[in-house]
């Protein structure tokens, strides 16, 4: 699973991009991030503010519990301010 | 039409190419960003724009289209640039051209207020007190909402 | 700033000129205006623009002031053309900046409803069915009139 | 005073600018608008529907009671088409 991190969401965790292989039991988008937070103190700082993370799944935006499939493109950022 | 890039822009020349060799559309709308020189009481010295390559077009695509058809329209055009930008810059383009001005207010705004909370993009701001990342707008929220309620 | 004049201009020109230098404006709204090939199913050769010269300037003169008490902006600028046009000529060109974008948009849309219905302009088509004068639009006035509620 | 006529009342009336002298009688632009009709059909035809005839002093719009003034200039003409 592909993962892009925005924005300071790229910031505090450290990395633009990464490839990551998550256990089969997450199945949906808050899984996931809570999954990501047991990676380290910069998952947690973060992600734990959930009203600041937006998730694009294959580059459409998605909700928390939508269910995630192998091979997915997951983008996680804070609120847009375009325009 | 929608176009995401580093560059400048001239609105003229954007704006006539759009129209060019057409007889058919009475009234053109269009709304330029730019970039201001104060932001909460600090000056700004430069804003770079980060975004989301290939999800920023396909949201830009889904607004236009759904512009088109919630009005009629005779061409749309949307011009975004992302990197670093100076006070005065231009942000973005927003054209629409329809056989009736309403219509071309109308969905020009619906455009502007929908990409501001649709699009991905993010502006980090380097201010005279350090750098910080802008926080969206509320009122940008419900700009985006009054589109939602007809 | 108000222009009457025959000659034609260029819309992105006027748009930089009105900004060029200012870093202080957030957003610039502007509205073309075009002259089309067809009304009323017949197609338009040429339309002449007749204006009483003097009070044209009076009336968008007012008509500025009135969108500058109205809203916080940072420039305005109506260019309004009279004389003959062919069918995809510029007629006018609304531009408002303000710091705030729907300032912008409201004003702008204003002074194109405004200018409609008050500056002293009348239109003689040449059309495959004859010359004629275009008649004033009841929704015209509507549009006007949206304004004068608050 | 001056008596200025645009797009078809001009037309009809067959000038686009006269001087004339109205009695004193005439006080209102109702008045005058009555007293052009005397003056001809070219001027009945133009004058006739009121609900056509928008009428400026010195530039500004006024109504039909408006008070003339020696020295006036008085534009007559249709619903204004511009923009």
């Amino acid at each position: 699973m592909k993962l892009l991190y925005f924005a300071w969401l790229r910031q505090k965790i450290g990395t633009a991009e990464e490839t990551l292989d998550p256990p089969g039991s997450i199945a949906t988008v808050a899984q996931l991030i809570d999954w990501l937070k047991t990676r380290g103190p910069n998952y947690v700082e973060a992600l734990t503010n959930t009203k600041l993370v937006r998730v694009a799944v294959n580059r459409e935006y998605v909700p928390y519990d939508h269910r995630l499939k192998p091979g997915d493109e997951v983008g996680l950022f804070p609120p847009v301010t375009g325009g | 039409m929608i176009r995401v890039q580093r560059e400048d822009f001239d609105p003229g020349q954007e704006i006539a190419a759009l129209t060019r060799g057409r007889t058919d559309i009475g009234g053109v709308t269009s709304f330029i960003g730019l970039v201001r020189d104060m932001a909460g009481g600090d000056k700004i010295m430069s804003m770079t724009l980060e975004h989301y390559p290939g999800m920023t077009e396909q949201q830009l695509k889904a607004i236009e289209a759904e512009a088109k058809q919630r009005w009629p329209l005779d061409a749309v055009l949307i011009v975004h640039r992302y990197g670093e930008l100076k006070p005065g810059d231009r942000i973005v383009l927003v054209v629409t051209a329809s056989s009736h001005r309403d219509a071309a207010f109308d969905a020009c705004r619906f455009l502007i207020d929908w990409l501001k909370t649709k699009a991905p993009f993010w502006k980090l701001e380097e201010t005279s007190a350090g750098p910080r990342w802008v926080e969206a707008k509320d009122s940008d929220d419900q700009a985006a909402e009054r589109w939602t309620k007809s």
